[in-house]
């Protein structure tokens, strides 16, 4: 299964690149793709994320095919 | 309804007459129209801010936009509702979001546009990074809360 | 801060765009405007409507709508605001009354555009008198209440 | 002492006239300078009053030389 992570704003910044592209066996939580693609960094407490530009929680499940975005929390407007 | 992003300078007051104007359908049935803007100020956190730049995340923002005026419109009898945001460099002094909402009863203009504006600065991705006049760049960490009176 | 009665048809974007520009002091100061238009209908309890007059108490009015700004001056942080209320004949579509409310931040905008309003629309001595689309001519008894959601 | 009465909106249109002059010995509330200038017509309910162009209640004092307003409820905006 192949999947792409995104990065925006800060996080972006921190990481250190705006996108990553993961080649997994087994289906993988959204916490589980983080560690996976950042394992030298503990996720920070405030992010938010997302499938597919939909809101999801950190144990949401990630399908093949799928855009898993981290984020820091928005200041639009 | 009308949902826009734009990376150029816009007039909210010019926005507003030609959306009006062509909203021929709508005419002599709003009695209310509840209208926010914001706009960038010279000042932030205590620092003097020269110029911003608004990072967005292309095709979810316009999906979560769509998805609050959907909410408000399934919430509150709403006629037509019109919403800008800047994306890219702004300065100060320019319209950084422009909620309108036509009604024909002033109670659900005003719930509504504020229900989008709430709902818009804690869901819709959207992240500011300010330079300041030192020079210095930041992001800026987290919207306010639009309810509580601020100093 | 500005108050006006208008005896003519008034173009709120025009106001609102001309106000600003000589808002000059404010410039990069506030954040936030806040606005309510309220639009003459063509319709109101069933029946369709073909004109109105509005009838105001000439100094009186003023004096109350200027206790009304000033108390949403001390209870909210207000840059400045401008309000404007049609008098004497309207027809469908014309702008009725423009609020609008410049500050740093959003809750103080969102929250004294709607306090000037609801005291204006309980407090001002301004009256409706319609005419019909039958030609029947009767004043409008009582103003809804803005803060329930109406049919 | 010499007062002034206005009427306004449909109260004027009811009690037939936009003003009444009145001229009394002894001072008034509100309510008795509304019964004696309208001695055949119960007060409405729903009347609102002014004195100079700040609402008063009914049992306000009237002085010499002032304008006494009756009004009913408002519909502006």
């Amino acid at each position: 299964m192949s999947i792409k992570v995104l990065y925006f704003a800060s996080l972006k910044d921190r990481v250190g690149r705006s996108c990553d592209e993961l080649t997994i066996e087994a289906p993988l939580t959204v916490l589980e793709v983080w560690q996976r693609v950042n394992p030298n960094m503990d996720m920070p407490d405030t992010i938010l994320a997302a499938i597919n530009m939909e809101y999801v929680s950190l144990e949401a499940e990630v399908s093949d095919g799928d855009d898993v975005a981290f984020f820091p929390p928005v200041t639009g407007g | 309804m009308t949902i826009k992003l734009r990376a150029e300078i816009f007039d909210p007051w010019r926005e507003l007459a030609d959306f009006q104007t062509q909203a021929v359908d709508i005419a002599g049935k709003y009695g209310a129209t509840g209208i926010f803007v914001g706009t960038m100020r010279d000042f932030n956190q205590g620092d003097e801010v020269r110029g911003m730049y608004l990072e967005h995340y292309p095709g979810m923002t316009e999906k979560q936009l769509q998805h609050i005026v959907d909410q408000a419109q399934s919430q509150w009898s709403l006629l037509d509702v019109l919403l800008i945001h800047r994306i890219g460099q702004v300065s100060p002094n320019d319209t950084l979001v422009l909620v309108a909402v036509w009604s024909a009863h002033r109670g659900d203009a005003f719930d509504a546009s504020r229900f989008i504006m709430e709902n818009l600065k804690s869901q819709a991705p959207f992240w500011k990074r300010e330079t300041l006049e030192s020079g210095q760049i930041r992001w800026v960490e987290k919207n306010s809360d639009g309810y509580l009176q601020q100093p």
